[in-house]
This record gives structure tokens, C-alpha cells and sequence, in this order.
């Protein structure tokens, strides 16, 4: 239709839309489906770092990691606010969620088994998450993009603060820097299967990126994260787990193993390690805290009907 | 000396323990504003044991620093009140139990602002800050749960009579205590119980919650209480986790 | 000589997470009976442990003992089942998580006991013994419970499909268990399937239980699996507690 | 009446009064009251000590105090049932307990709170048990008498167990000793009150020992029970907490400090530090547990319900 194309135009001229302006019904959709499982993504993603917080070694690393968490959760409510402006309510996002319809990022369904795990999800999974997010500030759907402005300053931040740790377990006792390989064995992986299957299988691609929903492909976003990486693992001492990595001249980047993508469809599907507990950590909050939600709007009618009563 | 530090200690171990129990519910709050909310308590918490057990490790002049104290002392070294250890429980309880203590701590730093030691009053000066939006927030949804659903008033009676038992300790003044007194450095913990039970009573009024008035309080005898290192089988748990790397590795740097 | 070391661990981590499990149950059990009957199934398993743990120091010669085992390795060093460090929950759990293992345990011990290998085979055969029992008396309970009452049966089967995904785990075959089957003397663990599958069905069968069928297991993976020392997130919280005395006081005697 | 004459002569000549057989409603009662409180004794009594079983120092360590906590389980078992020949069930008596209409004995209302405690229990209130006990095995009513003749041959390993682990702990390192002084100096009061108050102040007694339910006076128990523990802290090289503890030649006896009876009475009324714990924990255990109760009957109701069918 005209409107459509007047649509893609504005996109094409990376003009800004905004929320009350006329969209397709499948880009709303689609947004909200994107969006919304970033939002989920946060506050699950609260769960595998908030397992070490009260065994974080030093009371520094103790701050940092509340710190860390905290921002998480932050912007989880950016995220739902973001999406709300397209019309869907952060309740319904996450009865979404509780009931299974929406997914959040897979990665956290691994669980966090040593400290060395907390620099490996800093420096790998917030490293590939920013990879993901640093084009996306300049999406077209403006309260996205600024949300991404926001949020890729703070993951930075984060993603240094996990080579940090890394960089102390690598320096550290033999103990810690076996922490540290294990954590990179267990993590490296997972980390490439956070951009998503290859692009040959890869659906929805080709509209998203017309939209600029989506700004790269999956493949491009993993190459770029492989060849970031590779030299911080060299840098650390580390050993990245794949027998068949090496530099490519020809491309300028690195050749690598392709992750076991049939692990990554039975995790999607429920069968990860901790699927089972992190959304069940979810649902249980959810439901502990009805009375808590529910009392808060108790009192929020009782003071609207006193503040009618006294006019 | 040894009074200072003793102070230091309860102090310090005071945020420790009640930021360490805060963080639990990382990722388990009700709504995300609390999460974020509950992360950011304990974050200054967190903060604020580091500058008190750092202080306490200076005076002391053993050389241990604030890590340390948090992480190689056994529970019977610990001198925080058998409150801030009570376990999280549901969301209420560990609103009350914030509010209790927030109520006490404001109190607590206001004297500690007017230290005639002024390692305590700067340190003091900015947690009283932290404090004073602790309590504001504390209270505030103390009132709301407590004006709330029939079921929300319920909850949050139940947590004030199971929580209300520990809050005698606060107030109670030893030796050590009145040694600070004595010097000027910190007013007796009794002084700061007129203030800390109109504040209580004010916002348990505001909340329609009843006055659990006197009842016996736990850990204020010779023998008992958290501020002489005697406490609850609560904390031995909670250290078993909070110190298991320090222990598990020592001499390590993270 | 690793591959027997490894089996060893594996066989004496497995009765020791499992105890230490069971004996959490300690004065919470839903009746006298079964508090009694835990803490005597946690105790056989302790004592198994120590005896498989014994003789895993003694055969990897480097000196520990079954106490510098248990207490001194961290998570990643464990070689325990999944199964075995599932959280209790509710009481129906518990008993499913023994049953489920009861039913390997005793198709493994019964091989140990025709170990070529003599000190395998004398442990074995004591713990044989205790094994039968413990299945008799897990199995009886889960038909019981499972044709018992409505909610009952529900728990039971939620239960079960809770823990089936952690079963496959168990008859996973590895380097070390081909060293050992090569070498005569353990069978694969997957020979061991039929017999359990046969005793599974039939005593679900008999409890009114709906089998799960095939469904995706876990730690089956090459990067997974407890037997390979990548556990879930349970075990470190378990090992804080329970390794809390040996390494907040080194080299202590007790 | 004749029949309480004849009772009472029954017992002055040191009959075993048996289930069956005609006795005074108060001989019942009383009875019940003291064997029930017993038994509720003992199921409380694992609680303390189930609180270390996950953390005891070695396996060693951790199969003796699994073996005692299941004894004392076992200890509750034959109370119950020796109570059950008076005319009240488990259940009964459970309700009871759970409602807070009997009690256990105040001891288990302190915590455990180190590795020594487990000794402390050990030798101290399983001493003082014993000293209890063991006159109890001459006590008028059989079942009672029978079941008391088993547990003190148990409780008497277990106390051993206890001073085993004090002798430990008195000789390891100086960290390990503190720890032993400061269970003994936790332990001791609370132990000096499981005797009960002073005579002057107890009630029933007078009758109980007529009737031979009760074979000694709490002073006499306590004198007892502090004659033989205070050379045993000697040996350990242990400070008891009484600085006016000293021999007294002319009654061949130690005098000593008497407990604060005030706070005797307030942890029996429900103040002590772990009464809202140990009874919420028992309740919980009851109430979590009564689908698993209802289950077994369901299954005996439709097995019996087979069985008839198939006659």
C-alpha cells in the first residue's frame, strides 16, 4: 500500500519512528516480540549472576556485581517502557513469559557454576549482547534505538568489568586460572549461539533488516565477535575450545567451528540445563508477590477514594 | 580502643549482614522496581560495611583490612544484631525488618554525624544520606502494605509480632558502650530509643498496624545477643556461603 | 589406574551428596518413621562413601584421605550424578530421587560385587545389602503413594517427571568406563539400562505412575554431566555447608 | 478408696502396674503428661542437633551424629507407643505439642551454635537426661520402665559420643578450645534447669514419688548432676561459668550458683531464642507432610477394600 511504502521510505531515509505515528502491524509485531524478549533477557539474566552475589570474594567484587545486577534490572523496565509505547503492557510481557510464549537469550539457561563464570558472562555474554546492541542505537523505531543508547554505555561498562575478573583468576593462583579456562570452555559456545542460527536458517531476517530492526545478519555479528575475542582469550592466556580456529588471511578475520546448533534448538526448546529453574525462579516471584502488588493497589484506590472524599 | 573498634564491628557488620540477606532476593522480588530497589539497599550497605570494617581493621592495628573481617571471622566474631540476620522470609518481612532497622540506623548515624572522632562522623555523614532514603522508602511501603488488602494488612502484622522480639537489642547499652559514652565519641544506644519509637509508632499508626507493645525481648541477657557475638543458627548458615571462597581459597586475589 | 580412581569418585560422591541430602530431612520428616528411616538410608550411604572414597585416595596414592575428598574439593571435582544433588523439595521428590537411584544403585553394586577387582567387590557386597533394602523400601513408598490418594498420585507424578530427564545420566558410557569394562572390571554403565528400565516400568506401573517416555536428558552432552564434573548450580550451595569447618579451619582434628 | 489403697501398696512394694490394670484417673494422667513430654522431647531434640549433621568437620563425624539424631527418633517412637497404652494416641499427643498445650523440654529452645555444641548436647544434656532417667528405670509403670531401661543405654553412648567430641576440641588448636569454653559456658546454666526448679518451688512432686513416676527431687538430681560434671570439665581443662562453684567437705558435694529462674520461666512460656523455631519448624513438618500421611491411608483403605473384594 501507499502508506507502506511512504513507511519504508521514512526508514530508508533513517528517519526516526515514533510511537504514536502509523506503523505496519508487522513491524509493531515484530518490534514487540524483539524488544520484549530483550526485556526478558534482563531480568532472567539477573538469575545466574545473582546465584554468586552472596558468595562474591571480596567485598569490592560484592559491590560491582549488585551494581551490576541492579543495572540489569534497569533496563528491564527501559525495555518494557520501550515497549509499551507500541501498545503492550509490561503485565502482559510477562505473562508472556511465565506461560512460555516469549523466549528470553538461551545463554541463560546455563547455569553459573564457578566466580571465574562471572568474568566469563561479563567479557563473552555481554560482549556478544553488546555486539547485538551497538547497531541497534541507530534502529529506526525511536524509543528502541535511544533505549540501546542507554543501555550499550552501561554493558560496556560491564563487559570490562568481566575481563577484569578474568584478568585477575588468569593472574591469579592455578587453581583460578583452571576456573577461568573452564569457565571459557563452558561459556564459548553458548556465546556464539547468542547471534542466533546461521543466516541460511535464520527466518524473519530479511524484513527485520529492511525495517532496520535488525542492522546485521547473524553470521556477520558472530564473525565480528570471534575476531574481538580471540585476542582477548590469547591476551589472557586462555585457550578458546576449537581445535579448528585459525586467522584467515584472506577474509581478514578468523575461521571457527560452528556451535552444535542442534544443543541450541533443544535449549530454545526448553531442555537447557536450567530452563526449568530460571523460569520457574521467575513464576515463583510472580506469584509470591501477588499479594505485594495487589496490597500496593489496595492502598493506591483507598487514597484516590479519600483524596475524592475531601474535595 | 577496644571499645571503638567493638563499635566499628557492630556497625560495620550491621550493613554486612543485613546487605548480604537484602542481595538474596536478587532476581526474586515482586516487581522490578523492587529488585532494583533491594539491589541498590544492599549496594550501600555494602559500601558502607567496607568503610566501618576498614576503620574497625585500622584502629584494631592487627593489619587485617575490611575483607578480613568480612570474610575470615567465624559467626561468634560477628557483632551485628540477631535482627539484620533474621532469614528474608516473604517480601513483607523483609520490609519490616528494613523498616525497623532504617528507623534505628537514621538514628544511629545522626549521633554518629555529631562523633567527636571524625573518622566516624565523615563516614557517617554520607551514609546517613543512604540511610535517610532507606527509611523514607521503608516506611513508605510499610504504610501502603499495611493500609492495603486485607491480605497485605495481615502480612505485615504477622512480620512485625514474628520480627518485633529482636528489636530490644538496638537499645541496650554494655560496657563497651558506655565507654564510648564516656569519651564523647557516641551517645548510649538507650538515648536513641525515644526517637526510634515515635517514628515507629507514627508510621505503624499511619499503616493501621497494632503496636506489638511490650513483649519479651530476645538477646538482651548477660549471655545473649548478637552485639556480644552470641546469635541465631541463622547466621552460620549465611557465612558458610558468604565466606566459602575465601576460605575454599586462601590467599587468593579476586 | 585414573579410570578406577575416577569410578571411585563417582560411585563414593554419588553416597555422599545423596546422604547429604537425605540427612537435610533431619526432624523435618512427615512422620517418625521416615525421619528414622533417612537418617539410616544417609548414614549407610556415608559409610559407603567412606569406604569408596578410602580406597579412591589409596589407589591414587597421593595421600588424601576419604575426609580430604569429601571436604576439600571444590564443585568441579565432584563426580556425582545430577540426580543425586536435585534439591529435596517436597517429601514425594525425595522419595522418587531414591527410588530412581535405588534401582541403579543396586543393578551397579550387584556388578561390583563380581568385580575382578577384590577391594570393589568386598565394598560392594556390603553395600549391596543396604542398597536392596533401600529399594525395597523406596519402591514400596512410590507405589503407596503413587496409587494412594489423589494428591498423592499427583505429586508423585510430577515428581517424576521433575527428575526423569536427570536418569540418563546414569548409563552414559565414557573413555574411563570402556578402561574399566576392557579391563574387566566394571560392565558399561549402559549394560545396566535393561534391567533398571525393567524395575522402573514395573514398579510405575504398579503405582499408577505414566511413564515419561523418551524425553530429552540431561548431562548426556560431551561439554555436561556431573560424571564429568559439570554440575548444576545446587552442589556449590551444598558444599559451602557441608566443607564449612574444613576450610574455615585448616588442618583442624575433630 | 479401697482400689487406690491397693494401688498404692501395689506400688510401695514395687509392683510393675501393667497396661491393662485399674489405675487412678491422676496416675494416668500424670503419666501421660510426663511420657509424652518425653517422647516430644526427643523428635524436638534432633532439631539442635540436625542443624550440624550438613556441616559436621569429618564422615566420621557425620555417621555418629546421624546414628544419635536416629536414635532419638527411635527414643520418640517407644515413648509414644508407651504412652499409647494409656489410651492416647501419637496423633493426640502430636496436636498437643503442635498447639502448644504440652511442651518439650526447654533445653532444645537454645541454639547450636558451633561444632562444640554437638559435644556440649552430648555430654551436658544427654548427661543430664541420663541422670534423670536412670531412675526412672525402677519408675511403677512398666511399658514406661521397659523403654526407659533401652534409651539409657543408648543415651549413655551418646553422652560418651559428646565428651569424645569435648576432648577433641579441649585438646586441637586454641580456636578449637575457645569454642569447647564457650559451649560449656552456653550450655551450662540451661542444662542446671533441665532438673526443673528448686523443690521448694516444684509442684506435683510430692504425689509423683508416692506414686513412683518420679524417684528422686530436682535438688537431689542436680546436686547429682553437678558432682559428676564438674570433675569432668577438670579433665578437659574447662572453666565452669559459676564463680561460686566450690567443694564443700561436709555434704561431700559441690555447691554452686542456681540458674536464673526467671529465665527458666521465660523460655517455657515461648520466649526463649529458638522457640518459634523449633515448634514452627515441627508444625511445618506435620502440616507439609499430610498428603503423605493421607496417601499410605488411602492406599491401605483401597488395598483392604481389594482384599475383600477378592474373598
Amino acid at each position: 500500500s501507499d502508506q507502506e511504502r511512504a513507511f519504508q521510505e521514512r526508514i530508508d531515509r533513517n528517519e526516526k519512528i515514533e510511537p504514536k505515528e502509523w506503523m505496519p502491524e508487522g513491524y509493531r509485531k515484530t518490534l514487540i516480540r524483539q524488544i520484549g524478549q530483550h526485556a526478558h533477557s534482563e531480568i532472567v539474566g539477573q538469575l545466574p549472576e545473582g546465584n554468586w552475589i552472596g558468595r562474591a570474594p571480596t567485598l569490592e567484587r560484592k559491590a560491582i556485581l549488585l551494581a551490576k545486577v541492579q543495572d540489569e534490572a534497569g533496563h528491564g523496565l527501559y525495555l518494557y517502557s520501550a515497549a509499551e509505547t507500541l501498545g503492550v503492557s509490561r503485565d502482559e510481557l510477562l505473562e508472556a513469559l511465565h506461560s512460555g510464549k516469549m523466549k528470553y537469550s538461551s545463554i541463560f539457561n546455563y547455569p553459573t557454576l564457578t566466580w571465574a563464570d562471572m568474568g566469563a558472562v561479563g567479557w563473552l555474554v555481554d560482549g556478544a549482547a553488546i555486539m547485538n546492541q551497538v547497531p541497534l542505537q541507530r534502529t529506526s523505531y525511536g524509543p528502541y534505538a535511544r533505549a540501546m543508547i542507554r543501555i550499550c554505555k552501561e554493558e560496556s561498562f560491564h563487559q570490562r568489568q568481566g575481563y577484569d575478573i578474568m584478568m585477575k583468576m588468569c593472574a591469579g593462583t592455578p587453581e583460578q586460572k583452571a576456573m577461568a579456562q573452564d569457565a571459557l570452555n563452558r561459556f564459548w559456545y553458548p556465546s556464539l549461539m547468542m547471534f542466533g542460527p546461521s543466516d541460511k536458517d535464520s527466518v524473519h531476517s530479511e524484513q527485520s533488516m529492511a525495517w532496520k530492526i535488525k542492522m546485521n545478519t547473524n553470521d556477520e555479528l558472530r564473525q565480528r565477535f570471534v575476531d574481538q575475542t580471540v585476542p582477548q582469550a590469547e591476551y589472557l592466556g586462555l585457550t578458546v575450545p576449537d581445535p579448528d580456529l585459525r586467522w584467515n588471511e584472506d577474509k581478514g578475520g578468523y575461521d571457527f567451528s560452528e556451535p552444535d546448533w542442534s544443543e541450541f534448538y533443544a535449549v530454545i526448546a526448553g531442555n537447557g540445563p536450567c530452563n526449568a529453574e530460571r523460569l520457574g525462579a521467575r513464576v515463583k516471584a510472580w506469584e509470591d508477590g501477588a499479594w505485594f502488588r495487589d496490597g500496593l493497589m489496595a492502598h493506591a484506590d483507598k487514597a484516590r477514594a479519600r483524596r475524592v472524599a475531601a474535595e | 580502643r577496644d571499645a571503638l573498634v567493638e563499635w566499628l564491628l557492630r556497625t560495620g557488620d550491621n550493613a554486612l549482614i543485613l546487605g548480604q540477606r537484602l542481595s538474596e532476593w536478587c532476581g526474586h522480588a515482586p516487581a522490578l522496581e523492587e529488585d532494583i530497589a533491594l539491589a541498590n539497599q544492599a549496594l550501600d550497605l555494602i559500601g558502607q560495611c567496607q568503610l566501618w570494617l576498614g576503620l574497625a581493621g585500622a584502629v584494631e592495628g592487627r593489619g587485617r583490612t575490611a575483607d578480613d573481617l568480612a570474610f575470615l571471622r567465624d559467626a561468634g566474631a560477628f557483632r551485628n544484631l540477631l535482627l539484620v540476620e533474621r532469614p528474608n522470609r516473604d517480601f513483607g518481612h523483609t520490609l519490616m525488618r528494613q523498616f525497623l532497622f532504617d528507623a534505628f540506623h537514621l538514628e544511629l548515624l545522626e549521633a554518629a554525624r555529631a562523633s567527636s572522632d571524625p573518622r566516624i562522623a565523615e563516614i557517617a555523614a554520607k551514609a546517613w544520606k543512604e540511610a535517610a532514603y532507606h527509611l523514607e522508602r521503608s516506611a513508605d511501603l510499610v504504610v501502603r502494605l499495611g493500609d492495603g488488602s486485607a491480605e497485605s494488612h495481615d502480612r505485615m502484622q504477622a512480620a512485625l509480632a514474628a520480627l518485633w522480639s529482636f528489636t530490644g537489642e538496638m537499645f541496650t547499652d554494655d560496657d563497651h558502650d558506655r565507654a564510648l559514652a564516656d569519651a564523647g565519641v557516641m551517645p548510649l544506644p538507650s538515648s536513641l530509643r525515644p526517637a526510634w519509637d515515635r517514628t515507629v509508632a507514627q508510621v505503624l499508626d499511619e499503616a493501621t498496624l497494632t503496636h506489638p507493645g511490650e513483649v519479651w525481648q530476645q538477646g538482651i541477657t548477660d549471655m545473649g545477643g548478637g552485639k556480644r557475638g552470641v546469635h541465631s543458627e541463622h547466621l552460620g548458615h549465611l557465612l558458610a556461603q558468604m565466606q566459602f571462597l575465601q576460605r575454599a581459597y586462601p590467599g587468593a586475589r579476586w
